[in-house]
């Protein structure tokens, strides 16, 4: 398997007669009641028709992507008509031609969305992806067994939680937040030493039993268990696992700062309904429909007008921090600067080698 | 125990009221019987009369349900198999396949800690003729072979008594006959005492001093090998001892020397002290061997019974001997064995002849025999060793042919 | 395993052998630890549980009820590919082992043991050398991953698992029978299929089951070639990540409990069929 | 079952036919077959285990190179993860041996008796195959949770350590390996074991050896085919296995195993080259273990 | 052919110069034989002599190296094993195992497409008394049964030709006379071609119209049993067809009627045309029962050879004859039989005695006996069949004495 030879060429699409879509996305990402059914993805095929078949199929990017790539390189179909993966992840796909070209005549509703994500420097115009929700990482708690709360990523390093501490599997959140507390500027120029000096610091934990494990969005399961007691978490999830196994976690943002990350859609190349795709992500730039999924999953959403529309529903919700940050909040957040070919592959491999541990 | 030594010599063994009862079956009875040291005693009996459970239950791989076990005087009942002073040829050889013959056979000594085991396996080998295959794994053996590393490994053990399960089944006539005259002298050379189990007659009698013949669980008569077969005193013993020609009819006549009986018309007289029961219906009977052949009438004598004339409906040649088949209508039929002293046969099949033996030769059984008995050839049918029924050949043969 | 078995149980005077007692009680704890989590996968298929299935909420027979009715059916879609992939694989593979183990057993030729190492290899090679190098291969010539990937991959390290047992069969098959066949007027193909085939029919039933089970249970090797395929031990996997539902549970103690009524009925239908003929004996 | 067969020494060779095209047709499909799907691929991770990475590539681009060092790469980044992989393999292999050998003695010698019972008791034996063993690694991981009763209840009675804990330990991974292959291990036991003739038991006893003694001259050598399929069986796949180990499932992030290391190669870091030789480095030392092993226990007839 | 066809009676066999190699062992040396349809034919022989061999070729089952097979005067030599007019009792049954009793009577007629085939194959269970358990399984019968439904399941498809691979192989010596005497009354019955191998010389004699001695892949003496046991031409046939003494030495006179040999003193004479060579060193023999054993010395007449006196150095009892074992120092041992007429032996162990027999019993034979043979029992050791060496048994007597 080498990969990257020619560029695969996208599937033709039969959404005309194939009314339906499949969407793979990340736990805790959807809103969900309590059997088990989505409400804005019912509303979706009340109006469209179009019957959604919502996977939670993303545990971590690394290994979404490992599972799909052979598929992809060969322009296959890969069960799913679009995913939601993370800036980075996106940027790789759409540089492999993974991914296939949006049309913006589906999508009146991406007028709505936020204007500093217009950009990015991997998908200039958004022809290629969509954002779905940001959110931060920072860290997390049992407030049962942790009654005084966290303040700081060395918080967890505490002799009381050992065993007890998990850490993300997604490099950029946790060497993100183990880097800003040793106060690098992540969003600025940081080189080896930087990004050496902390993961010295994780292998340390790792190796003295301090951390538990290092996991993708399955944190979850562990924080569920108890058999992790404090963590390094994304934002919104912890409303989601509070509405579900009782109200016992607390969020935080580390007094040395966390990580601001993006999610986008994306239509991969062997899909053949990507005008149903579109239909869907369409449908969630509705600002009504994207404060209803605020609601549920606390996460930043990039539509303009759904604070409005949050407002409309419970006047707190628009003023959560998690979901419409305001400057201050904001300014605790850093983004990951973007890392080249030849650096993303080292820190992956230094990295996945403490996951591997020795 | 007096397992790390040698045995001096052979120990006797007595078995006081010993039952054996398996779920569902009672294999042993009820058995009493005593094996003086040094002797070679024969257990005989037919397939499944409990031969190798009696020797199950001496070796201690079995335990009595009642009774005790003494070997040598000391009561073992409840001693472990690997704690009694012997040894045993099993039916099936069991050789260890993963071990050498050389190491089966030194198995034993190394257990005891008696120094040099291989090199006394090797003797050992070597008395079975067997030294230069020392290195084969049993698999490599033939089936006499086999049988005799079985022998060595228990004989090399000296062990006070060495019981033998149909040690020489698997072998063929030739080999076989030698292998016992073998087994005897060494029984007599190195006096161990031998309880040897075996289902052929012929094997009981050329070697053991003593034997018992036992039936469904019960030991029916027990003595020296002549005794026994000159005098047997059950249907059973008759038949399964070699084979018997026998009468069965009314009690006629009665003196002190002599009963008569009344056999399908024809007279037979056998001496009172070799009858068992003198009234009534009786059974009695004469060897094939002690039968003598007429082509004429013989001269009655009181001292001979004499049959005829009858019809020979079958010879056959047997090398030693010629076997006549004479048909004596009512009376059944009488099986001749006539040693071939001369050449060829003396009758021929279909030819009138006569019979006769010395009154002295006959005996009178305690038992009367089953009524279904042909005479000649003449035992228990039982289900698995039933004989192919004859009649009803003709008739396949008639349907075979139209076909 | 102490004490040197007797044919039968004899009354013990005095002497209990350890093994009278100490191996049935040791067999005893072993199987309810064999049983420990499979009673617990049972008991949670009875659980009121919502997304994840971890804490005990209450007792429902819904989740029997409505297995299929979750996520769209994920579940029983899953289950339903891993019966079929099983059932093809097996059949493939059990037809191909036979062949080979009858050749090897009955016949003589020159590269038999290059032949007996390319069987033995697949059973040596840890699975995920055998998923990464098969789904690499794929990759490599452009086959799409998918059931047949699956198939052709769980065939593949199958067959030497039945041609080990089915050459045990064949070896302990008496040639004398097929020879008594030829003697009994049987043509070459009624011998096969009277007398060879029914009587390596056990080998090759053992030889299917085996086969079957290990395609059924297999998942490091169809995570690497099967695409957007779902098995059931694949649905297992994901959703580890993010809570099993109790309909996993539900479909798992199914199958348990089928197998086990299967191959009690057989046994005790066939200990009734023995005893049956003892007494007509 | 099946695996039996794996025990069974070969039986005698039997008069080999002529008509070698019979053969053919019965080999060359099945072979034909393996060479395709097995062998070819394993061509090709030999070719792939020596690319070299594309100048000014991307990630996961590599082209076909004579790159040997990246044997020489693997070993000296992962070479604990190959001590780990046999280390915890070897352990649950003996622990595997260690509960199976009384129990499959116990099925195959002194259940002969009840031949309902002895059936029963192999399906039992067999029962886990048909339940996923994902789920029943889930299982235990749950069971055995901190918060558990089992974890919570040893913490009170102080037999554990209040900070102990036991998912994601090394002792969870090969709890867990053992668990999963003791049927492997248990079957070619049992197989052999069934027939184990128990005549030279007592031919051993009859001989003075004592139970014991008969144990370790007769009983073990006697069923020593079954002790080396089972422990091939379950050696060769614990080596090999990246489920348990997971962190998903039992194991933690200083747990990992080979398996996990070609996993994560393959997957995550799409450095292929690496995963490859690491592949083939695992399947040359198992093929290099059991080739010993085998001689040394004199069953080559096994193969 | 004919093999849809029930044969009308047997065929008769011929063998032309058949040779059989198996890679690096050559089974069977060259074979010339002709079996006369509707005879019974025995092929005896000792273990490995090519028997079973001889029947796979003749059955099809095995291609000659050389030569030609003809049954009924049709060359089947290139025809199949299913196409011959053929069957076969194997010498281990192979019933079929997963057919009853009655289905595996049935498998050849069925083949064959003969009418109502289970109704026949019923009627062949009757024949052997075991339509009883038509519907079982073989493995839930007993040896003798087994051996019963392999006999059946032959008979039923009434071969020309019936091959029996020692089909009382696996029988006790009782069940398998009598298993002779029906398969003997069966041929005669049915008429059809009988061969029958075996290597028990009793049985062959009992049972056969033609004996043929096999022995070394070579027919060694072939003739009526009779014949060849009383004029056995080599030591081969004289030994394995019953006992012989044999005596070798130098012809010291000879003349038209007899031949007289110096045998370690003695002189033994036999009748010149019952003397296969008449000069230089040869061996003589006579067969145990022809020998009479006298207590005193014997007057000598022309017509007795008389030897004398020796000692009785083994007397053993068999039921119906003792053996006895005369040791003439140098001219070797002498086995005698004699039929128990009157009760118990004659001479006791140890005593001196004399024995003499007729000259006209005497045979004279092609070869030289091996200088290695002993009296009485005399047989070619072989690997497999050598008897235990009496020889070393002191050594490891005296050895385990001191141990
Ligand atoms: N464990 C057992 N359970 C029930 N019955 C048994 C058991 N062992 C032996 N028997 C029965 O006890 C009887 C005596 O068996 P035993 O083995 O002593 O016979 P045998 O005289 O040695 O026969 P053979 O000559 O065939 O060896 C037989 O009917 C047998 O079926
Ligand atoms: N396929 C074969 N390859 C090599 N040698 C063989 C083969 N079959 C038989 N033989 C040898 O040929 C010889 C004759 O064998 P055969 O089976 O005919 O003996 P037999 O007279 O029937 O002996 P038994 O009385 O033991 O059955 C034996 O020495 C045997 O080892
Ligand atoms: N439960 C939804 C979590 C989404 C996390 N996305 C990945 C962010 C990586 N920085
Ligand atoms: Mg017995
Ligand atoms: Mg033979």
């Amino acid at each position: 398997g080498t990969g990257g030879a020619a560029k695969p060429v996208a599937a033709a699409d039969k959404s005309a007669t194939d009314k339906t879509v499949s969407w793979a996305n990340w736990a805790a990402y959807i809103d969900e009641d309590d059997d088990g059914n989505y409400p804005t993805l019912q509303a979706f095929t009340a109006e469209t028709g179009i019957e959604v078949n919502y996977e939670v199929a993303v545990d971590d990017n690394n290994t979404f992507y490992g599972k799909v790539k052979d598929q992809l390189a060969l322009g296959q179909d890969i069960g799913y008509d679009t995913a939601c993966l993370t800036d980075w992840m996106i940027a790789r796909w759409i540089r492999f031609g993974y991914a296939q070209e949006l049309d913006h005549a589906n999508l009146p509703n991406l007028a709505n969305l936020e204007s500093q994500l217009q950009n990015p420097d991997f998908d200039p115009g958004r022809k290629f992806s969509v954002p779905w929700q940001g959110g931060f990482a920072g860290i997390c708690w049992n407030t049962e067994a942790i009654p005084g709360g966290l303040e700081s990523v060395e918080d967890l390093w505490s002799a009381d939680l050992k065993g007890r501490v998990g850490v993300l599997s997604e490099m950029r959140d946790t060497m993100g937040l183990l880097m800003l507390q040793n106060g690098v500027d992540i969003a600025g120029t940081w080189g080896d030493d930087e990004f050496g000096t902390a993961i010295d610091q994780l292998r340390e934990q790792v190796e003295n039993g301090q951390v538990r494990n290092i996991k993708g969005n399955s944190y979850l399961e562990d924080l569920k268990s108890e058999d992790t007691l404090a963590a390094i978490c994304w934002s919104g999830d912890i409303t989601v696992l509070n509405a579900e196994a009782g109200d016992k976690w607390q969020f935080a943002i580390p007094s040395a700062g966390g990580t601001l990350w993006n999610d986008n859609f994306l239509v991969p190349i062997g899909s053949p309904r990507k005008t149903n795709a579109e239909k869907l992500i369409n449908f969630y730039y509705e600002p009504e429909i994207a404060a209803e999924v605020a609601a549920w999953v606390n996460y930043i959403t990039p539509v303009v007008g759904a604070k409005e529309a949050a407002a409309a529903i419970d006047p707190e919700l628009a003023e959560n921090q998690l979901i419409f940050p305001d400057e201050d909040t904001l300014s605790q957040a850093h983004v990951f600067r973007s890392l080249t070919g030849a650096e993303e592959q080292k820190y992956q491999a230094d990295f996945q080698s403490i996951l591997l541990g020795s | 125990m007096a397992v790390r030594e040698f045995a001096e010599r052979g120990a006797d063994l007595e078995l006081r009221g010993i039952q054996k009862r398996f779920p569902g079956f009672t294999a042993i009875e009820e058995l009493d019987l005593t094996i003086p040291a040094g002797s070679f005693f024969a257990l005989l009996g037919p397939s499944g009369c409990g031969k190798t459970t009696t020797l199950r239950l001496v070796a201690g791989l079995e335990e009595p349900t009642q009774g005790r076990i003494l070997i040598g005087g000391a009561d073992v009942t409840d001693t472990k198999a690997h704690e009694r002073p012997v040894n045993t040829v099993f039916q099936s050889y069991a050789l260890f396949p993963h071990m050498t013959i050389l190491e089966n056979v030194a198995f034993g000594l190394k257990r005891r800690r008696i120094g040099d085991p291989l090199a006394k396996a090797r003797e050992a080998l070597a008395l079975v003729e067997l030294d230069h295959l020392a290195q084969r794994k049993p698999q490599q053996l033939s089936g006499g072979q086999q049988q005799r590393v079985a022998l060595a490994r228990a004989i090399v053990n000296r062990p006070a008594l060495l019981l033998l399960d149909e040690p020489l089944g698997a072998l063929d006539l030739k080999l076989r006959r030698q292998m016992q005259l073998e087994l005897k002298t060494i029984q007599e050379d190195v006096g161990l005492t031998f309880l040897h189990v075996t289902h052929d007659q012929e094997e009981a009698m050329t070697m053991a001093d003593t034997v018992a013949v036992m039936n469904k669980g019960r030991i029916e008569q027990l003595g020296a090998p002549e005794a026994l077969y000159e005098l047997p005193e059950t249907t059973f013993v008759a038949n399964f001892l070699g084979q018997s020609n026998l009468f069965t009819g009314e009690v006629v006549a009665s003196t002190d020397q002599a009963i008569t009986v009344d056999a399908g018309g024809f007279r037979v007289t056998v001496p009172s002290a070799r009858a068992q029961v003198h009234r009534g219906t009786i059974t009695v009977g004469v060897r094939p061997e002690k039968v003598a052949l007429h082509t004429e009438a013989p001269a009655e004598t009181s001292d001979r019974n004499t049959l005829g004339s009858g019809r020979v409906i079958d010879v056959s040649f047997s090398g030693v001997s010629t076997q006549y088949l004479v048909d004596f209508g009512r009376a059944g039929t009488v099986l001749v064995f006539a040693q071939n002293i001369g050449h060829g046969p003396v009758a021929s099949l279909g030819s009138e002849v006569w019979v006769s033996w010395a009154v002295a030769h006959g005996f009178g059984l305690s038992d009367v025999a089953g009524a279904g008995a042909a005479a000649g050839v003449r035992f228990d049918a039982d289900d698995s060793t039933s004989a192919i029924a004859v009649q009803r050949r003709d008739d396949l043969v008639a349907e075979l042919e139209e076909g | 395993m102490t004490d040197a078995p007797g044919r039968a149980p004899a009354p013990r005077r005095g002497r209990i052998g350890l093994g009278d007692w100490l191996l049935p009680a040791y067999a005893v704890i072993a199987f309810v630890f064999l049983l420990i989590p499979i009673g617990y996968t049972f008991v949670f298929s009875f659980n009121d549980s919502l997304k994840s299935n971890i804490a005990w909420r209450g007792f429902t027979f819904d989740k029997w009820l409505n297995v299929c009715n979750v996520e769209g059916g994920a579940v029983c879609e899953a289950f339903g590919n891993s019966i079929v992939i099983g059932v093809v694989s097996t059949v493939i593979a059990t037809t191909l082992g036979t062949m080979i183990a009858i050749a090897l057993v009955r016949y003589r030729f020159k590269a038999r043991s290059a032949i007996s190492l390319l069987l033995f290899l697949p059973m040596a090679t840890p699975e995920v050398v055998l998923g990464a190098g098969l789904a690499a291969q794929f990759l490599a010539v452009g086959v799409p991953k998918d059931m047949t990937t699956i198939i052709l991959a769980h065939t593949m390290f199958c067959i030497s698992f039945v041609v080990v047992t089915v050459k045990a069969r064949v070896a302990s098959l008496d040639p004398a029978l097929e020879e008594a066949g030829r003697d009994l007027y049987g043509s070459p193909a009624q011998i096969f299929w009277r007398i060879t085939f029914p009587l390596l029919l056990p080998g090759i039933a053992a030889a299917a089951l085996l086969s079957f089970a290990l395609s059924f249970d297999d998942f490091i090797i169809t995570n690497f070639n099967s695409g957007s395929v779902s098995t059931f031990p694949k649905y297992v996997y994901i959703s580890a990540s993010r809570g099993i539902p109790a309909e996993a549970n539900v479909i798992a103690s199914a199958v348990f409990l089928f197998a086990i009524a299967l191959v009690v009925i057989a046994q005790v239908s066939r200990a009734a069929r023995a005893k049956r003929l003892a007494k007509l004996g | 079952m099946a695996f039996a067969a794996f025990a069974t020494a070969e039986a005698q060779p039997q008069a080999p036919r002529r008509k070698s095209r019979i053969a053919l047709f019965l080999l060359l499909p099945g072979i034909a077959y393996l060479v395709l799907f097995f062998l070819a691929p394993l061509v090709s991770l030999l070719l792939t285990s020596l690319q070299a990475p594309r100048e000014f590539g991307d990630i996961g681009q590599y082209d076909y190179a004579f790159n040997w060092q990246n044997y020489v790469d693997v070993i000296s980044a992962y070479w604990p993860h190959i001590v780990r992989s046999f280390g915890y393999a070897l352990a649950a292999t003996v622990l595997a041996l260690l509960f199976s050998y009384p129990l499959a003695y116990f099925i195959g010698v002194k259940a002969r008796r009840w031949p309902l019972l002895q059936s029963l008791m192999l399906v039992l034996v067999i029962a886990p195959f048909f339940i996923s063993f994902l789920l029943r690694t889930l299982a235990w991981k749950q069971i055995l949770s901190d918060e558990s009763f089992i974890i919570t209840s040893l913490k009170a009675l102080s037999l554990l350590a209040p900070d102990a804990h036991f998912t994601g330990t090394p002792f969870a991974v090969i709890f867990g390996l053992t668990y999963n292959f003791i049927p492997f291990m248990t079957l070619p036991l049992y197989t052999t074991l069934e027939r184990l003739d128990v005549r030279y038991l007592e031919a051993g006893s009859d001989l003075y050896a004592s139970p014991a003694t008969v144990f370790r001259t007769v009983t073990l050598p006697l069923s020593m085919p079954g002790i080396v399929a089972g422990t091939l069986l379950t050696f060769i796949p614990a080596a090999g296995d990246y489920v348990n180990a997971s962190r998903d499932f039992l194991g933690g992030p200083d747990t990992q195993m080979m398996g996990n290391v070609i996993e994560a190669n393959f997957l995550v870091l799409l450095n292929y080259p690496a995963a490859a030789a690491l592949s083939i480095i695992l399947m040359a030392a198992i093929l290099v273990l059991v080739g010993v092993y085998v001689k040394r226990s004199g069953t080559e007839d096994l193969l």
